[in-house]
């Protein structure tokens, strides 16, 4: 398997250097190896339709949990075969489609890299595997979906479709680990060894919510459903196999994958019917107003996907394997549908079904398919379409909710006007553009339309073809037990055909009046903006208006707040911490108090003053070389000569540069109101009470031993008899060395702050 | 006197984050200044005072007759007063630029490069 | 014991005479008079602490350290009160009133760069 | 002795804060610079006298070093001054 | 004998030397950064091997014993740091030798910046707490020098507010080396680590906080990371780039290292602080991010979003999760430093790191946009990138804790930074470049800067594909930080 | 050889000088104690004989030094010296006995 | 403007301060003193002579350019600790060899501490003298 999807990688890496090689035919070229790719997933069948399942595993990040775990089993299987072998045909399509698009390789590269993840996705067999192939399918679908960059609204579409997904990506993250957590493993197959373990425990419904989450984003599962007909902003062919055949599938594979460990629950039929009802509901009805081509096939796509969902969320081994015959039937139908949408706008310019008519004439082998497909879709005998609706009325009777029979008979009846519309409308009736302009176009573009369509078509007269070999072993997958399916084209008169031929008699009726429900939407339209869609924007104005406010809040650029705030915050926790000390005994060194002593004290604290209230710097730098006088003298009269020398030295030395700036340094200016000053000195006070309480604190504890003992010791051993130099230059010399480094360093930084004056912007940045 | 310093300090700190927070650039250095220097206090004064002996070993004498001022911090404190007074001699040549090219001491002009 | 008594008076005079040249600077009318009570009180004041330090630590170190101080001091702070008292001059600090002559009203070349001697014409 | 050199300090400290007041009054800079001045001799002296009461004869040094270096600033103080038109503030 | 400790200062220290000796001559000074960046680089990889298989390494500088002389200390967290040290100086020296214009390079930049090599190795490699302080004073003042190099006035302005946000940080750094001094009576962080053990809980809790304020303005965490998005975007790219790179994970390194040798008496004060400053940090950072529309303030606050994640891990105080907080800081280390450097390109061939004036560069330099695509998509956690594993590790570790709202916080921040980083995508390479847009060199770029992008970017694609190695060298280099005694061990030569 | 010969006189001076110095910092230490002002400050002229640089700088230094009386400039052509005086009695007194007693001194032990 | 008397004096002092300092220097590892101390008053006499004079001129006193100090004072500093690293001793491992009797200083010992020290004096001479010059010169 791993060699499968690295071959797929690869040629998504060689696609646009050999697009430049074999140009228009790399299309074909690359359908070659997908379609073996194909053939051998075939290969796998029989021993899987036995009730085998294909492993291979191989380690990657034991550490993590994660390792290179495949497992293909009859669910996995039909997905392999549907991406692989569509995915062959819309390589051919696009050949056909994108013909001397600037970026046609890079296409290649993308579709490639996407249909790679996506065959991984559906073998993973380690949960964290899957889930690194689930973000690569929704970033290669970005790139893919924002084809036609330079337009806004492509870009929009897929940064939409990618913070959907992706969030929904994220909860499925959560969710996994979660998982991992409670299962004490990421490899599937361990885990469905003891399937009960995740249903029985605390954390199943926050699992089971994290999972939903991403598989309904990914399949556009009300209330996600609105990013799919904003993504019809990709190029046909994308939209083909993205947001019909497989991509949108992939949430529905995980329900299907995941319903042996987390289904059969409460929780899980109700929320997983509910949102399939209510998107398979809301996916028709806003199919129906539909103009435009894609989007109509893009709403009904969405019912479709709803359809599944809700089949799965029933579970029912009759529901499971109408789920698992309506996968095959929709990609089937809905992938040609879009490639033959794609290739009218390619030759009529327009996708606009009211002004498309008459085409038959001038694409015949594209209508044929077209009819085809649209008669699966509707569910017409001899059509595998009228197999899986069967199927479905079956299950959702079986239901016995009345209420989802309902619900499904509606949708299919809205489902069979949206296919006359898609399928029949536009070949029909006098040809509306002047036909010369238009031909049958090239093989590339109908040959995809015409394999699905007749697929469906040979599927329905054959059902036995599919059924025994792969739906069954799909449905045994998703059920854990082994299950033989039986389609048959003829049931007898019963139920269920009642509701299939009513289903196609009312399905005209909507057509017939299709114009007038447009009108009625289109009043009906200002419902729609209080829509999830609309949601989503308000969501990024929040975001950003948020992102503005806060950064306006903290990052306002005024020196003096952030200043503030840091030493707001360090007081705070000081404070706190001495607290947390208890009390701080405030009587150390009373005794024997000296005038001179508090003299000096006293003129360091009002010199500083003097330098905080002074008018003239100049003023300020005296009485600063006061407090460094003093400080030195405190220095000298505690036994610490070279510091007071040092003091000395320095401070003069700052005097010296002082004096020498101040004239070109700015005159004071007294900013800021009394009350702003107020508060500062007020915060400053308390600070200094905090920082006086610590020192006392700090004196008040002396665990004994200190190092310097050893340098009082050991100082002639080097050398020396003045410890402090000795410290300096041998004891810790390299705190010296360090110094100096820094010394040189501010040397080098006022040279060139003095010297080099700023110039040209040009190499700046 | 450790009280007595210990208040001095807690002064020291209190008046240079006071200057801190003006909005005066040359304050603004007044205040990193007076901060270094209590800062310096501070670790001379938590390390404990003696008045009596320097850390310089008599001649004669094999080892540091007790008590002495304890070495350490010294040699931490020069080595922070140097680096203070490098930094100092930078920021200087800041202030003298940022004034040459702003033509203001007040810090809030400072903003423009932050608010796009 | 006598050793002690001459340092002792020699250190009490000194700080008297630095205590004096506290007293100046702050009573002393104007900048220039200030300036005769710190720089001649004040090194003389230093000098006779200076002198009851090396009475009192009478080795050869010391009494070379103490020279050398008052050295620099004699050297040093004449020069400083002329700086000071000359930029003074210039950023014309007032005089007091009881200043009975000023020899030096317009002598500065407008520059500052020449101080004329107001007898080169002889 | 230790009385002597208690009243010294005494004295001592109270010319430093006279000089002190001196320069927190100015009125001009050269006022504040000579009080800075003295203050640095008087400064000396105590480190010089403490040498004495506490025999630690090391001090010297830096009374040595002031010596030598804190006309230095006196000097720069003037050197500024001169330039400026008058007084400033 | 223990020569690969001092190695990694003694050649940019030399380095530096020579450069300042070189004087006038930039061909010398660019010939020397190189070669002692490549140098650093190789002493890095040989210390990561001499402990990988020697265990953790220590020598008494001066001959004189622990506690009392000051001793180098690498484990591997250490040895790591080293030797990613080393391949960012490279790379980015490499940048610079197109990115720096004659006149900074005239005026000291290559000394500069080799001290500021310097300053991020000690800081590194230290085993005595002020002597950490040294260190941290040699990387700042390079890196206020370097911020201010040029003069222009953005530059100045983000100078000055740079310089006095550190400037009080390194004095709040002294303020608790002093009040630990007088209470322990020793610098060297082991002996520190042994006399706190039996001292009442709160005795060092106001340094520990003093510190974590300290390290929290370098490592930019909030409240206290105004100075980095008001400086990053000034200065020449390659400066940026290294700051962006090293000098906050230095406030990293040093919050783990103090946190997790020195003060672990009360984790339920202070590492809870710390998920909780954490999260925060996250989420500020990656909001600030959002309201951006140039490239480098964009990245800028994502650098404090990320620093959230990392010492998220020290919070959670578990080996798994210091080992991700490990594995995440390499992995932004070379994944922050490349897109910087890829807007340095951007700049360099469009003039303007402004989202409103680019585009069109999917369309001119296509081979650029996938450059830029892989370290992009590796800070939003999109798999198989390093940054999924970073992540992952992460979240995985989190879950150990009883609640899981850090979890939420650190997977919805990764949406806004997928989001940001698609920003910058869809702005400046999918869309097209608006009317009149000139400026920059059109040209290609130049092969001096895409030499070290492409490496780094193989570099994050390597980790992202084999990331088992990365992660087992960050395991143990976790195990090592969760217990002291191997430390205390190697640098007093008894157990604590 | 030179120097000895002036040894005595130097010997001589400094004692001089010590003994001037005193009485200065006495009286202005009786000024400074007694309310009342009783100095009669002057900024005044001397003309120099003083030629080389050293003279000039030993004789600046020790007018500084001595009775109330501060150097502040010398002229361009180093013909005056200007000083500021504290107690000027009659100025043309103060300028005489400058020049005798401290003036030729000085010149004397540098010639 | 210049001042007669503080030229003539300078010229005295400068010397003297020039002489003091590398006393300190010397005699640093045993009385109060050392590479700092010295480094500092150096640079005060150098800077003192520039004051008096004019920048130019102390430049021409100092002879090399203050950059050089930095970089061969860091150089001398940092080579002092490597002769260790031949004796298989650590970093910055002081080795003695013999001394002199100075008449100033005392007994002056050799050995790499104090060419540590020197190293030290002579950046902590140049960036003072550095920044003075710059600051001087940015008139
Ligand atoms: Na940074
Ligand atoms: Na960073």
């Amino acid at each position: 398997m791993l060699s499968a999807l690295l071959l797929i990688f690869i040629l998504a890496l060689l696609a646009p250097t050999l697009h430049r090689v074999l140009r228009g035919a790399t299309g074909w070229a690359l359908a070659v190896p997908v379609a073996a790719v194909t053939g051998w997933f075939g290969t796998l069948l029989p021993g899987i339709a036995s009730g085998g399942v294909f492993q291979e595993s191989r380690a990657w990040v034991p550490a993590l949990g994660i390792d290179l775990a495949f497992r293909i089993d009859g669910w996995a299987l039909l997905f392999l075969l549907l991406i692989a072998g569509i995915g062959a045909l819309i390589l051919i399509y696009a050949g056909g489609y994108l013909h001397g698009h600037r970026h046609e390789g890079r296409f290649y590269g993308f579709i490639l890299l996407f249909m790679g993840s996506m065959l991984g996705l559906v073998s993973a067999d380690n949960l964290i595997l899957m889930f690194v192939f689930w973000e690569l399918t929704s970033f290669s679908s970005y790139l893919l979906i924002g084809f036609d960059h330079e337009k806004k609204e492509s870009r929009a579409a897929a940064l939409q479709a990618l913070l959907v997904t992706g969030g929904g990506g994220l909860a499925l993250l959560a969710g996994f680990v979660l998982i991992g957590k409670v299962g004490g493993t990421f490899s599937f197959s361990t885990l469905l060894e003891s399937p009960d373990v995740l249903r029985e425990h605390a954390l199943y419904l926050p699992i089971l919510l994290l999972v939903l989450a991403g598989a309904f984003t990914k399949s556009a599962q009300f209330p996600f459903h609105f990013w799919l007909p904003g993504a019809m902003a990709a190029p046909t062919p994308v939209s083909a196999y993205l947001h019909s055949a497989t991509m949108v599938k992939a949430g529905i594979f995980l329900l299907g994958r995941f319903s042996p460990l987390l289904g059969s629950t409460e929780a899980w039929h109700q929320i997983v019917t509910t949102v399939g009802a209510v998107t398979m509901l809301a996916g028709a009805l806003l199919a129906l107003p539909q103009t435009d081509l894609k989007r109509l096939l893009a709403y009904s796509t969405v019912s479709g996907l709803g359809t599944l969902t809700l089949l799965l969320g029933i579970g029912t081994t009759l529901a499971i394997k109408a789920a698992a015959i309506f996968l095959l039937v929709h990609s089937l139908y809905k992938g040609a549908l879009f490639m033959v949408a794609g290739a009218v706008d390619h030759e009529a310019h327009t996708r606009d079904v009211r002004s498309l008519s008459g085409l038959f004439k001038v694409m015949p082998i594209t209508a044929l398919a077209a009819g085809a497909a649209a008669l699966s879709m509707s569910g017409f005998p001899p059509l595998v379409g009228f197999i899986s609706k069967e199927l479905l009325y079956e299950a959702n009777l079986e239901a016995g909710s009345l209420l989802v029979t309902a619900a499904g008979l509606a949708a299919n009846v809205i489902m069979v006007a949206v296919a006359i519309i898609v399928g029949f409308r536009p070949f029909h009736g006098p040809p509306q553009v002047a036909p010369q302009a238009m031909h049958e176009p090239p093989l590339a573009l109908w040959l995809g339309p015409a394999v699905l369509a007749a697929l469906g078509l040979v599927a329905g007269i054959l059902p036995n073809l599919v059924d025994r070999p792969l739906l069954a072993a799909a449905v045994s997958a998703i059920l854990g037990v082994e299950t033989p399916v039986q389609l048959k084209l003829w049931h007898g008169f019963n139920l269920v055909l009642g509701l299939s031929v009513l289903t196609v008699l009312a399905g005209l009726a909507v057509y017939a009046v299709r114009d007038r429900i447009r009108t009625v939407a289109a009043r009906l339209a200002p419902i729609a903006r209080v829509g999830p869609e609309r949601a989503y924007a308000l969501g990024l104005q929040a975001l950003t208006f948020v992102a503005d406010r806060q950064t306006r809040l903290l990052q306002h650029g005024y020196l003096r707040g952030y200043v503030l705030t840091v030493l707001i915050v360090a007081t705070a926790l000081a404070g706190f911490a001495l607290s947390r000390f208890g009390a701080v005994p405030l009587w150390i060194g009373f005794e024997d108090v000296r005038f001179h002593e508090v003299a000096i004290g006293v003129i360091i604290l009002s010199a500083a003053l003097v330098a905080a209230n002074a008018r003239s710097r100049l003023a300020a730098v005296a009485a600063l070389g006061v407090v460094g006088y003093s400080v030195a003298l405190i220095y000298g009269l505690y036994g610490a000569p070279d510091l007071a020398v040092t003091q000395i030295l320095v401070e003069t030395l700052t005097l010296v540069l002082f004096v020498l700036v101040v004239a070109h340094l700015p005159h004071f200016s007294t900013f800021g109101g009394p009350r702003r000053r107020r508060f500062d000195a007020l915060f400053a006070a308390v600070a200094g009470v905090v920082i006086t309480l610590l020192v006392l604190k700090a004196l008040h504890v002396d665990s004994g031993a200190r190092v310097s003992e050893y340098f009082a010791e050991n100082a002639l051993r080097a050398q020396g008899r003045n410890v402090v130099n000795v410290i300096l230059v041998d004891f810790r010399a390299l705190d010296t060395l360090g110094e100096i480094a820094v010394l040189s360093v501010a040397a080098l930084g006022v040279f060139a702050l003095l010297k080099l004056r700023p110039y040209s912007k040009k190499g700046g940045r | 006197m450790e009280t007595t310093l210990a208040i001095v300090i807690g002064g020291l700190y209190a008046i240079s984050f006071y200057l801190m927070l003006r909005r005066s650039m040359v304050k603004l250095i007044f205040g990193l200044m007076l901060f270094s220097q209590a800062v310096n206090l501070l670790i001379f004064t938590a390390a404990g005072l003696t008045r009596a002996q320097a850390p310089i070993i008599p001649d004669g004498a094999a080892a540091l007759p007790a008590p002495y001022a304890d070495p350490l911090p010294q040699a931490l404190i020069l080595t922070a007063i140097v680096i203070s007074f490098g930094m100092l001699a930078f920021t200087l040549a800041l202030t003298r630029r940022a004034h040459s090219t702003l033509q203001t001491d007040d810090l809030d002009q400072l903003g423009r490069s932050e608010r796009p | 014991m006598k050793s002690e008594i001459l340092p002792a008076i020699f250190l009490l005079v000194g700080a008297s005479f630095m205590l004096v040249a506290g007293l100046g600077i702050v009573r002393f009318p104007d900048l220039f008079t200030r300036m005769h009570a710190a720089s001649k009180a004040g090194s003389l004041g230093l000098g006779c602490i200076l002198v009851g330090v090396a009475i009192s630590y009478p080795t050869p170190t010391v009494i070379a350290k103490c020279l050398m101080v008052l050295l620099f001091i004699f050297l040093t702070t004449p020069i400083a009160a002329h700086m000071i008292g000359r930029a003074a001059y210039f950023l014309k600090v007032p005089f007091w009133k009881g200043t009975v002559a000023d020899d030096l009203k317009g002598r500065y070349s407008d520059d500052r760069t020449e101080l004329s001697s107001g007898i080169e014409q002889k | 002795m230790n009385v002597i050199l208690t009243i010294v300090f005494i004295l001592l400290a109270a010319a430093l804060l006279l000089a002190f007041v001196r320069l927190a009054r100015g009125p001009s800079l050269p006022d504040r610079v000579i009080a800075l001045d003295l203050m640095s001799l008087i400064i000396a002296g105590m480190i010089a006298a403490y040498v004495v009461w506490m025999r630690q004869p090391v001090l010297l040094d830096a009374v040595t070093v002031m010596a030598v270096i804190s006309f230095f600033g006196t000097v720069a103080f003037a050197r500024y001054l001169e330039r400026r038109p008058t007084d400033e503030e | 004998m223990k020569l690969a400790l001092v190695l990694p200062l003694l050649i940019p220290l030399l380095t530096a030397i020579g450069c300042i000796l070189a004087g006038a001559s930039r061909r010398a000074q660019r010939a020397l950064s190189i070669l002692g960046s490549s140098a650093l680089l190789a002493a890095g990889v040989w210390l990561l091997r001499e402990v990988n298989a020697g265990g953790i390494q220590a020598v008494q500088l001066g001959n004189w014993p622990a506690p009392f002389g000051i001793t180098l200390v690498a484990d591997l967290f250490s040895a790591i740091m080293v030797a990613i040290t080393g391949f960012v100086a490279l790379c980015v020296g490499i940048f610079a030798l197109a990115n720096i214009d004659p006149n900074r390079e005239r005026f000291g930049f290559y000394p500069l910046y080799h001290f500021l090599l310097l300053g991020v190795c000690g800081a590194f490699l230290t085993g005595d707490l002020f002597n950490l302080f040294v260190w941290f004073e040699v990387m700042l003042m390079s890196s206020f020098v370097l911020l201010a190099l040029g003069g222009e006035r953005p530059q100045i302005e983000a100078a000055v507010k740079y310089l006095t946000l550190n400037f009080i940080a390194s004095g709040l750094f002294l303020t608790a080396l002093g009040i630990l001094y007088g209470q322990f009576g020793t610098l060297n962080m082991a002996d520190l680590a042994v006399k706190l053990r039996d001292q009442p809980i709160g005795v060092a809790l106001s340094s520990a906080m003093l510190l974590f304020v300290a390290f929290g303005i370098k490592a930019g965490v909030f409240p206290l990371f105004f100075w980095l998005p008001a400086s990053y975007h000034t200065p020449p790219v390659a400066v940026s780039a290294i700051f962006a790179g090293l000098l906050t994970k230095v406030g990293v390194y040093a919050l783990i290292r103090v946190f997790t040798l020195i003060f672990t008496a009360d984790p339920a004060t202070t590492h809870t602080l710390i998920v909780v400053v954490s999260v925060l940090t996250m989420i500020t950072g990656v909001l600030g991010a959002a309201a951006q529309y140039e490239v480098r303030r964009v990245l800028s606050f994502h650098i404090i979003s990320q620093i959230g994640y990392m010492t998220l891990g020290l919070g959670l105080f578990t080996t798994a999760a210091i080992a991700a907080a490990i594995f995440y800081v390499v992995h932004h280390i070379i994944v922050k430093t490349n897109l910087f450097l890829i807007a340095g390109a951007i700049g360099h061939v469009r003039g303007t790191g402004e989202l409103k004036r680019l585009g069109g560069l999917y369309r001119d330099y296509p081979w650029l946009g996938l450059l830029f695509l892989i370290p992009a998509m590796s800070l939003a956690g999109i798999p198989p990138l390093s940054g999924f594993f970073a992540k992952f590790a992460l979240v995985k570790a989190t879950l150990d804790l009883p609640s899981y709202w850090p979890v939420a916080a650190a997977l919805a921040v990764g949406l806004l930074t997928l989001f940001s980083m698609t920003k910058i995508w869809a702005e400046a390479f999918w869309k097209a470049e608006p009317e009149g847009a000139t400026g920059g060199t059109r040209g290609p770029v130049p092969r001096i800067m895409l030499v070290p992008i492409v490496a780094m970017a193989l570099v994050t694609v390597a980790i992202g594909f084999f990331p088992g190695t990365l992660l087992d060298f960050a395991t143990r280099a976790a195990g090592q930080l969760m217990n002291p005694n191997l430390y205390i061990e190697a640098v007093l030569g008894r157990a604590g | 050889m030179k120097l000895l010969l002036k040894l005595p006189r130097l010997i001589f001076f400094i004692g001089f000088y010590l003994k001037e110095l005193v009485l200065a910092s006495v009286r202005v230490a009786h000024d400074a104690l007694t309310p009342t002002h009783h100095m009669r400050p002057a900024m005044l002229a001397i003309p120099l004989d003083a030629k080389t640089d050293f003279e000039i700088l030993l004789l600046a230094n020790l007018i500084s030094m001595t009775p109330g009386t501060v150097s502040i400039d010398v002229s361009t052509d180093r013909r005056v010296l200007y000083l500021h005086a504290m107690y000027v009695g009659d100025p043309e007194a103060l300028r005489h006995e400058i020049k005798t007693t401290l003036e030729s001194r000085v010149l004397a032990l540098m010639r | 403007m210049d001042s007669l008397i503080l030229r003539t004096a300078a010229r005295l002092i400068t010397p003297l301060q020039l002489a003091f300092s590398v006393l300190l220097l010397i005699r640093g590892h045993n009385e109060p003193g050392g590479g700092f101390i010295g480094g500092l008053v150096a640079a005060c006499g150098i800077a003192l002579h520039g004051i008096a004079y004019d920048i130019p001129a102390a430049r021409r006193l100092l002879r090399v350019p203050p950059t050089m100090l930095i970089g061969v004072g860091l150089l001398v500093a940092t080579l002092s600790g490597l002769p260790g690293l031949f004796q298989e001793l650590p970093f910055m491992t002081g080795l003695w060899g013999g001394s002199v009797q100075t008449l100033v200083a005392g007994e002056l010992k050799f050995g790499t501490p104090l060419l540590f020290d020197i190293g030290v004096y002579l950046v902590v001479a140049g960036i003072a003298v550095q920044m003075v010059f710059a600051m001087a010169e940015d008139q």
